[in-house]
């Protein structure tokens, strides 16, 4: 199953829902204004960090690079996918369920 | 309406926003109404500030209060469009202190397993 | 495989239409189907033909026409949604007793039933929105 | 007192535009003015004539429209995010070379000055947001 | 000088960073989803008893009723207030500032 | 254009949100680049997710990346609108892991207690 998260989770709780009723081995992609929780060094890294323990964890590296951040700026163990990436992760997983 | 090759299935709506402050409860349940026609195994989750779109005792109208129409009686009458698998989030119900009798309709409470073992085996999900 | 689309959000407000329509254009581009692209809630707002954008940024609503026009992609728009915002095509206008109509090129318009369809047909259901 | 109201969401999708109406009506009843009322982001929305509510609901556009009406309301749309979102009055319409224009009754579309202008004549400024 | 708050605390930041940045001695007002927080028995309501130790906090009554509560269901100290309350708060203080 | 009789007032932008994901930073920018022609007091501040309109390196265009024009650089013409009060809030930059070299722009870091004196001092609050 993949999970979508495209609000920052600074500003939302969209996130932090998503990661508590998830399963483990789900996929979770970080999207729009989402990525900034994949970023090295912030208050929410340790969040990120322990998801990866049981979750696999995307970001869209488009909107990371929008956002004036790079590939080596993310919380190593998030992989970074583009747009044909997302297609290929939805296309591989059953569902997908977007946490607006 | 099960013209469609009479594959069934799971479709699972899954609101997670207050009532009235955006529309997307209200036109969430506008597809549901229409999408029980399509006789699929629908069910319904209320997650984080979802869950207070099922709140008993709303009360405005477009002439009174926020002069907004009052929608939250037709959570009660999807029992007869056949829509009755109506679930909520346990730890969203009690963060905001509410329990089942302060809800409008008959629901099942799910903690984080089982809400997530719910979400795991749907089809199609519809995020509101 | 065989995607359907759901956009929930108007253009320029919200990513949420720029990120569909990426995630379109690049399902189409490896081969995937789209079963069909509905708009709903705001989402209704990406059909209207009126948009003049500023030179140099993106034409949304173009681009979801000329993507139609391209891979004969059906865009549809839910009814009830659009008459609460204003989205008309010309039977709807005449319908309303409305001296006017906005819809762009490659959308339909039609009724909510088409997302469950959308849901049931294909593969995948991919939601965007707020 | 002088008030100036901006109002930042479209109609229905956020109650702003609702409870923008609601203070403007509530001021303008306790005898205050209203130096004017702006439209900004997907507040231009709330001024196209071609929204079809449902019956039972309530119309937002007209709402302010009649509002204008009584108290002689200044509604000022801002033409930069209108054109971004598709609203356009007759003259915008010929200019832009669209063949229908969509602005309601009692809304009138102007710069951005008339956002600044609102906040420097009036008393208070009051934001409508998402 | 007012505060306005229209977001649901339980799912945005904004009366998180309003209460943090605005002075002792201001009003606040909670209107739209934001009134949930103002309600009793919730897990925010020790936030709010908090900030009534220096601020006044308002909310608005036709968005507590709207949403299924009443007026005995605001935490004590929390003043409700109509429409035309809302606009004498306006003209009562110097400026507002709109916590969007 | 000070043919509003002469009156200065001091107008403060607040920026709460990030860029692109939503166009409020976008337009909040455009009005503050209008507003300049009417020789007002202003002063932005940058506040929560908004720090974030003021990263380095932002990059993407119609063409490529998210498709969306990049229009950070319009920060850096801003103190030619003799527009240069631009303040971040401390504990935001903290949170996410910013310093001041990390923006495009120059600016003032304030505590919580120097950012509620200065919004205290304004005539005028627009909130993006």
């Amino acid at each position: 199953m993949l999970h979508t998260v495209n609000k920052s989770p600074f500003e939302k709780n969209s996130l932090e829902s998503c990661l508590r009723l998830s399963k483990e081995g789900c996929a979770v992609l970080l999207f729009e204004d989402a990525v900034y929780g994949a970023l090295k060094g912030t208050q929410l890294e340790a969040t990120v960090v322990e998801a990866l323990k049981s979750k696999k964890m995307y970001v869209l590296l488009p909107d990371i690079e929008a956002r004036g951040m790079r590939a080596e700026d993310v919380i190593s163990g998030v992989q970074t996918v583009d747009y044909a990436g997302f297609v290929d992760l939805v296309a591989e997983k059953a569902t997908v369920q977007a946490w607006l | 309406m099960d013209g469609e090759g009479g594959v069934i299935k799971k479709f699972l709506y899954v609101n997670r926003k207050a009532p009235y402050g955006t529309i997307y409860a209200l036109e969430s349940l506008e597809v549901v109404l229409i999408g029980a026609a399509f006789e699929q195994d629908v069910s319904l989750v209320f997650i984080d500030d979802g869950v207070y779109q099922l709140k008993k005792g709303q009360q405005t109208t477009v002439d009174s209060g926020i002069g907004v129409k009052d929608f939250s009686k037709t959570y009660r009458a999807l029992e007869g469009y056949d829509v009755e698998k109506l679930y909520v989030d346990k730890k969203s119900m009690e963060m905001r202190g509410l329990s089942t009798s302060d809800l409008n309709v008959d629901v099942e409470v799910l903690d984080d397993a089982q809400m997530a073992d719910l979400m795991a085996q749907q089809d199609i999900i519809l995020s509101f | 495989m065989k995607f359907s689309i759901m956009v929930n959000e108007g253009p320029y407000q919200h990513q949420s239409s720029d990120s569909a329509y990426q995630f379109t254009k690049a399902a189409l581009e490896k081969g995937h189907e789209i079963f069909r692209v509905f708009f709903y809630h705001d989402g209704v707002n990406n059909a209207t033909c009126l948009t003049v954008p500023p030179q140099d940024d993106r034409h949304v609503v173009n681009r979801w026409s000329e993507l139609s026009k391209k891979y004969n992609l059906d865009l549809v728009v839910c009814i009830a949604a659009a008459q609460r915002r204003g989205i008309l095509d010309d039977n709807e206008a005449k319908r309303q007793g409305k001296n006017a109509s906005n819809i762009a090129e490659g959308f339909r318009i039609s009724g909510l039933g088409q997302l469950i369809e959308a849901g049931i047909q294909a593969d995948r259901l991919v939601v965007f929105g707020d």
